[in-house]
């Protein structure tokens, strides 16, 4: 990960001096261990802010949305994904964005490896050779990266940037023969009302906080459907039909535009696999359609054109 | 249950349906009166949002009703409507919405036979469910 | 102790008043123990009638009634505050108090139609039951305005408390506490002027000035000024010594009379105005009204501008 | 002040005693983590529990919370006109709670009962709840409840505080309410001095195992409002915030609220649920206007109210922070209040 850190330095020092760009867009280190924060950075001489490694989860093209300014941007496979996304729906032009491609092998997930420390405090950890170190006060151990990583970089396909001005690290190996969508097909192999069970149990701890839609590179809107009040689509109380109105329609705005970065689940800080929705919905346009978000930039995406022999067996 | 009549909300398009349901009217087809019907421009006017709101205020089912593929006064709405359809359908009744409670169809304002049928098609399968329960907004569920 | 409806019985300063101590929390404690009266209750209110006040028809004055008198007498108000008004099944709005204190037996609220429960209440009908909660917030500084010339500067609808301000002052139980009074009034053309009649009275009245206006009429039976309400201020020139402002209107008229008005030398602790925020709760709860430390629903909406400078400008 | 020492192997029946007369609210773990919740059995009581996830504060302000009821049919005649909803204030006890969040509630009330208005709900639920704090022996990295006003002992908003000894608990009253309380308890024994002498150990090992962070809370309060406001540093503080609302909804001092209108046939009620400054919604006019429409400025707002317009409004050294780190956690950008607090201190540009 040092690499990735020193090449994304230098380019940023690189991109800043030669007034290629405004802004270099990527992370700091975390004030705690498995966290790092997204951060802008505006002067060469403070590119060595900038730092890499398996805790970038956060999705900056989250960032990029409606900005004016000439940026470069440090991206996974995911985020890139994202960002051919916004430059599909217009929300930044691809000569705007500056992409610094960081080849991924999945990034960490922090909640299950807190859990495996059963309330123990990490204080210090390295990430060596496939191998997470972590020391605290009175405790010392080592997990296998492979076996820590957030699901949906488990199950990625498209771990290298798909779309880059530069790479910050060597191009890694695609997974194959993944079965993105195991979970999905045994939600669906249930019956209805054990899937509305299954559901109802999932967003059950939701505290309305917004988090996965905010997290989402997906949820620009000016004003959410949730903040409308004529009319108003969704109570805000704590409500179960509300609570369900929401993760629903807020999984249906992602439809066809999902590239399953995880930032939504990722955010949530009661934990709620908001991705079962959203992966029902990327199954669908993929076996529907044919189609992958972000990948092509000459596709229009799925909801927004059509083919004439679309199926279509559920219309009368 | 047999007192119980279901409430289905037809959000049909303007240039076809509404007026097969006219013709279906004028022509004395009879049909059963489970039926709120809300003009719409184009089935590509229909928001999921709508769908979801419907069975929010309570509607035991909703049937989405356009022109034939080829056939859209608007050229291509219908089109838009069928991917965006589809999607939604698939994803309601993954979260556990029972199958019988959302229609679709195309219906071109000369077919008030097929109106006519496809409107007892509706309700047959929406009485089959019984009441709706999920995504109706009661009473609020807080202390 | 009779209190007399209208008198200042309560000791909550305006925010910037050379007097106020303690930073506007008031003393007065409501009932102690664990019997808590319910700010969020609105006290039921019957509407009497409904004036459309504009030619455009968004403004509309709704003259509410007690369906008790006990809540009557409870609602003890000053001109400046204001009140949340309740629709159930819509939701609460702060609407400023246009009637006076001095007006026994109803409540004045003018509204502009704007968002969900101004559109519903505008298609209310009268005879419906809504609710009234309030007395809200602090009000124009009365004990600090007498024995003083008072300059009333409003524009558009931002003139329902100035105008309950008005007639307080013409009351004849009250005339005698101030000096002169003047009022500068504009709108952007004649048929958006509120309270017209009134207008039109107090025109002809000789303890009070008039200078109503509008930014410009195509009407040749016109018989007021033309020209924006800062032009008109500065035309008029009234005189700031042991003079006071009150200032409410738009943002743009706000913005270009306070530059004419320290050029007549007022300062800025001698000009005063009432701020607007989104509020929920109306007393200081919720969380969102805030300047800074000052919550505008329950420490203001009355500030001074020397006050406001010392804020973050974030209103 | 009464004290005594409860056996752990009679801490159930200490728990079953305080059951008799209250409603027992305990950390209990909902599947994937700690919550308060109301106990049907004192073995539901997770005594391991660091901290829940989400403060207790919704025990008092509830996430939501139905106000009044009103019927909306036309034959009514009381329709349109609101009524209280009925509520249980009956005599509750809030075991283990933290002593940060404890002190939390204290800080709150500030907001909720003043001179001029009391919330009722509040109000109610403070007078019929007795605290019993479970005081910290092992702090978390992310906690400084030592560097904002209170610490992992800190018995100041408990009515009694109990403190693991190893093989029991030492419970001390801190006010009446906590009295009452213990005169409950029958499964008490005297503490020893041994015992006392231990709980003193511990109180001083876990005040020393957190890094005093100097944040110069004092620095701040001597700033002007209006410069601090106007700091450059807020730019690249807010950089990364998304805006969701998970710092103000886990925050045990964050107390905004909505209030919201629901009507189902013919019937109606007025609730209240949390808000977030967060949101842009939280101060848009419904003229369109928006004094906080800039993420920028609702992030500052946040920590500006925590950390200067508390102290300034109350005139107090406290600020409305507690050093509970559930924000710092659960951050899903990891903006770190700790850190923000030492550049409003600062008032550097560069981060730290």
């Amino acid at each position: 990960m040092r690499e990735y850190t020193e090449k994304i330095r230098e380019a940023a020092r690189r991109l800043l001096s030669e007034k290629k760009v405004d802004a270099v867009i990527g992370f700091r280190k975390g004030t705690l261990p498995f966290m790092n924060e997204p951060c802008i950075v505006k002067h060469a001489d403070q590119a060595d802010r900038l730092y890499w490694d398996g805790n970038c989860g956060v999705n900056l093209a989250n960032y990029l949305a409606k900005r004016a300014d000439r940026v470069a941007v440090v991206a996974k496979g995911c985020d890139s994904r994202n960002i051919m996304v916004h430059v599909l729906e217009n929300q930044i032009s691809r000569d705007q964005v500056y992409i610094l491609g960081a080849p991924c092998r999945g990034m960490l997930d922090r909640r299950r490896i807190l859990a495996e420390l059963g309330g123990k405090d990490p204080l210090r950890v390295e990430e060596q050779n496939g191998k997470i170190h972590i020391e605290g006060r009175d405790f010392g151990l080592t997990l296998n990266r492979e076996e820590y990583l957030q699901e949906n970089c488990a199950l990625c396909t498209h771990r290298n940037p798909v779309e880059y001005d530069e790479l910050v690290g060597e191009l890694v190996e695609e997974q194959k023969d993944v079965d993105r969508y195991a979970d999905v097909r045994e939600v669906e192999a249930l019956s209805a009302d054990e899937r509305k069970a299954y559901f109802q149990e999932l967003i059950a701890p939701c505290i309305r906080c917004y988090a996965c839609r905010n997290a989402c590179p997906l949820c620009y809107c000016p004003t959410c459907f949730v903040d409308e009040s004529r009319p108003q689509w969704v109570g805000k109380s704590l409500d179960p039909v509300d609570t369900m109105t929401f993760h629903f329609l807020r999984a249906y705005h992602c439809a066809g535009r999902c590239t399953d970065c995880g930032a939504c689940e990722r955010a949530c800080p009661v934990g709620i696999k908001v991705r079962q929705f959203t992966k029902k919905l990327e199954k669908d346009v993929l076996e529907l359609y044919g189609y992958e978000a972000g990948l092509d930039m000459n596709e229009r995406p799925p909801l927004d054109t059509y083919r004439t022999g679309d199926p279509e067996d559920f219309i009368k | 249950m047999s007192e119980w009549e279901p409430k289905i909300v037809a959000f049909l398009c303007n240039w076809c349906s509404y007026g097969a349901a006219d013709l279906a009217g004028v022509s004395r087809f009879q049909y059963p009166a489970n039926i709120r019907v809300i003009r719409v421009p184009c089935s590509g006017r229909v928001n999921p949002k709508f769908i979801l709101a419907a069975f929010r205020h309570g509607a035991d089912g909703v049937w989405v009703s356009g022109c034939h593929p080829g056939d859209c006064h608007y050229i291509e709405g219908n089109y838009y409507a069928r991917r965006k359809f589809a999607l939604l359908k698939n994803l309601l009744e993954h979260v556990g919405i029972e199958p019988g409670r959302l229609h679709f169809s195309w219906i071109s304002s000369a077919e008030a036979t097929k109106f006519a049928e496809t409107a007892r098609q509706v309700v047959e399968a929406v009485q089959a469910q019984g009441p709706s329960q999920y995504f109706v907004k009661k009473e609020a569920e807080v202390a | 102790m009779e209190i007399p409806r209208g008198a200042d019985t309560r000791v909550r300063p305006y925010r910037g008043d050379a007097n106020s101590k303690g930073g506007g929390r008031s003393l007065q404690a409501r009932n102690g123990g664990i019997e808590v009266e319910n700010p969020y209750l609105p006290y039921p209110v019957r509407i009497e009638s409904i004036v459309t006040e504009t030619e455009d028809r968004n403004l509309k004055t709704f003259k509410l009634v007690f369906l008790d008198a006990e809540d009557e007498a409870k609602f003890r108000y000053h001109a400046g505050q204001f009140a949340e008004l309740s629709i159930a099944g819509q939701g609460e709005i702060p609407i400023g108090i246009a009637s006076s204190p001095t007006e026994e037996g109803y409540l004045l609220f003018t509204v502009n139609k704007a968002g969900k429960v101004t559109n519903y209440l505008h298609n209310m009908k009268e005879g419906d039951i809504m609710g009234v909660r309030g007395p809200l917030g602090n009000w124009y500084p009365w004990e600090t305005l007498e024995g003083r010339n008072v300059v009333i500067i409003g524009g558009g609808f931002a003139f329902t408390t100035l105008r309950s301000s008005i007639v307080y002052m013409l009351d004849p139980a009250n005339r005698a506490r101030f000096n002169d009074i003047t009022v500068v009034y504009g709108a952007r053309s004649p048929g958006l002027l509120l309270y017209k009649n009134e207008l039109i009275q107090w025109e002809k009245r000789d303890d009070i000035t008039m200078h109503i206006t509008v930014d410009g009429t195509n009407d040749p039976d016109w018989k007021y000024n033309v020209g924006f309400v800062p032009a008109i201020v500065k035309e008029k020139a009234p005189d700031s010594d042991n003079a006071y402002a009150l200032v409410c209107g738009p943002p743009v008229m706000i913005k270009f009379t306070l530059p004419t008005l320290a050029e007549l030398g007022f300062p800025p602790e001698r000009i005063i105005t009432s701020l607007e925020m989104r509020m929920k709760c109306g007393i200081g709860m919720c969380g969102r009204c805030n300047i800074g430390t000052e919550l505008v629903c329950k420490d203001g909406p009355v500030f001074t501008f020397d006050y406001l400078s010392t804020l973050p400008g974030e209103y | 002040m009464t004290e005594m020492y409860i056996p752990k192997n009679k801490i159930d029946d200490a728990v079953q005693e305080m059951m008799a007369q209250h409603k027992v609210f305990a950390p209990v773990l909902q599947g994937r983590f700690h919550d308060f919740a109301p106990l049907s059995s004192p073995e539901e009581v997770d005594w391991e529990c660091r901290n829940t996830r989400l403060s207790p504060k919704g025990l008092f302000h509830r996430h939501s919370e139905r106000m009044f009821d009103y019927s909306l049919s036309k034959d009514d005649p009381e329709a349109g006109i609101l009524k209280e909803s009925p509520k249980d204030f009956s005599p509750r006890v809030v075991l283990n709670i933290r002593p940060c969040d404890a002190r939390a509630l204290q800080l709150v009330d500030v907001n909720f009962d003043t001179p001029e208005y009391r919330d009722p709900w509040w109000v109610k639920r403070r007078e019929a709840t007795t605290l019993v704090g479970l005081a910290c022996n092992d702090p978390c990295s992310t906690c400084f409840c030592g560097s904002v006003g209170t610490g992992p002992f800190d018995a100041a908003g408990v009515d009694v505080l109990l403190v693991d000894a190893g093989e029991g608990y030492v419970a001390r009253a801190c006010t009446d309410k906590g009295e009452g309380l213990l005169a409950e308890i029958a499964s008490g024994e005297p503490v020893t001095a041994e015992i006392r002498e231990k709980v003193e150990a511990l109180k001083k090992q876990a005040e020393t195992s957190m890094a005093d962070l100097h944040l110069n809370l004092d620095l701040i309060a001597e700033k002007d409002m209006k410069e601090l406001f106007n700091e450059e540093f807020w730019e690249d503080v807010h950089f990364s915030c998304i805006n969701c609302g998970t710092c103000t909804f886990l925050c045990p001092t964050c107390w905004c609220f909505d209030i919201q209108d629901e009507v189902y046939e013919g019937k109606g009620m007025r609730l209240r649920n949390w808000d977030s400054c967060m949101y842009p919604l939280f101060t848009l006019h419904a003229s369109g206007h928006n004094p906080r429409d800039q993420k920028l400025q609702r992030v500052r707002q946040r920590f500006m109210h925590k950390f200067k317009y508390y102290l300034d409004k109350y005139e107090t050294a406290t600020p409305a922070c507690v050093g509970c780190g559930r924000c710092v956690q659960h951050c899903p950008v990891n903006i770190d209040i700790r850190e923000v607090v030492r550049r409003m201190a600062a008032s550097c540009v560069c981060p730290a």
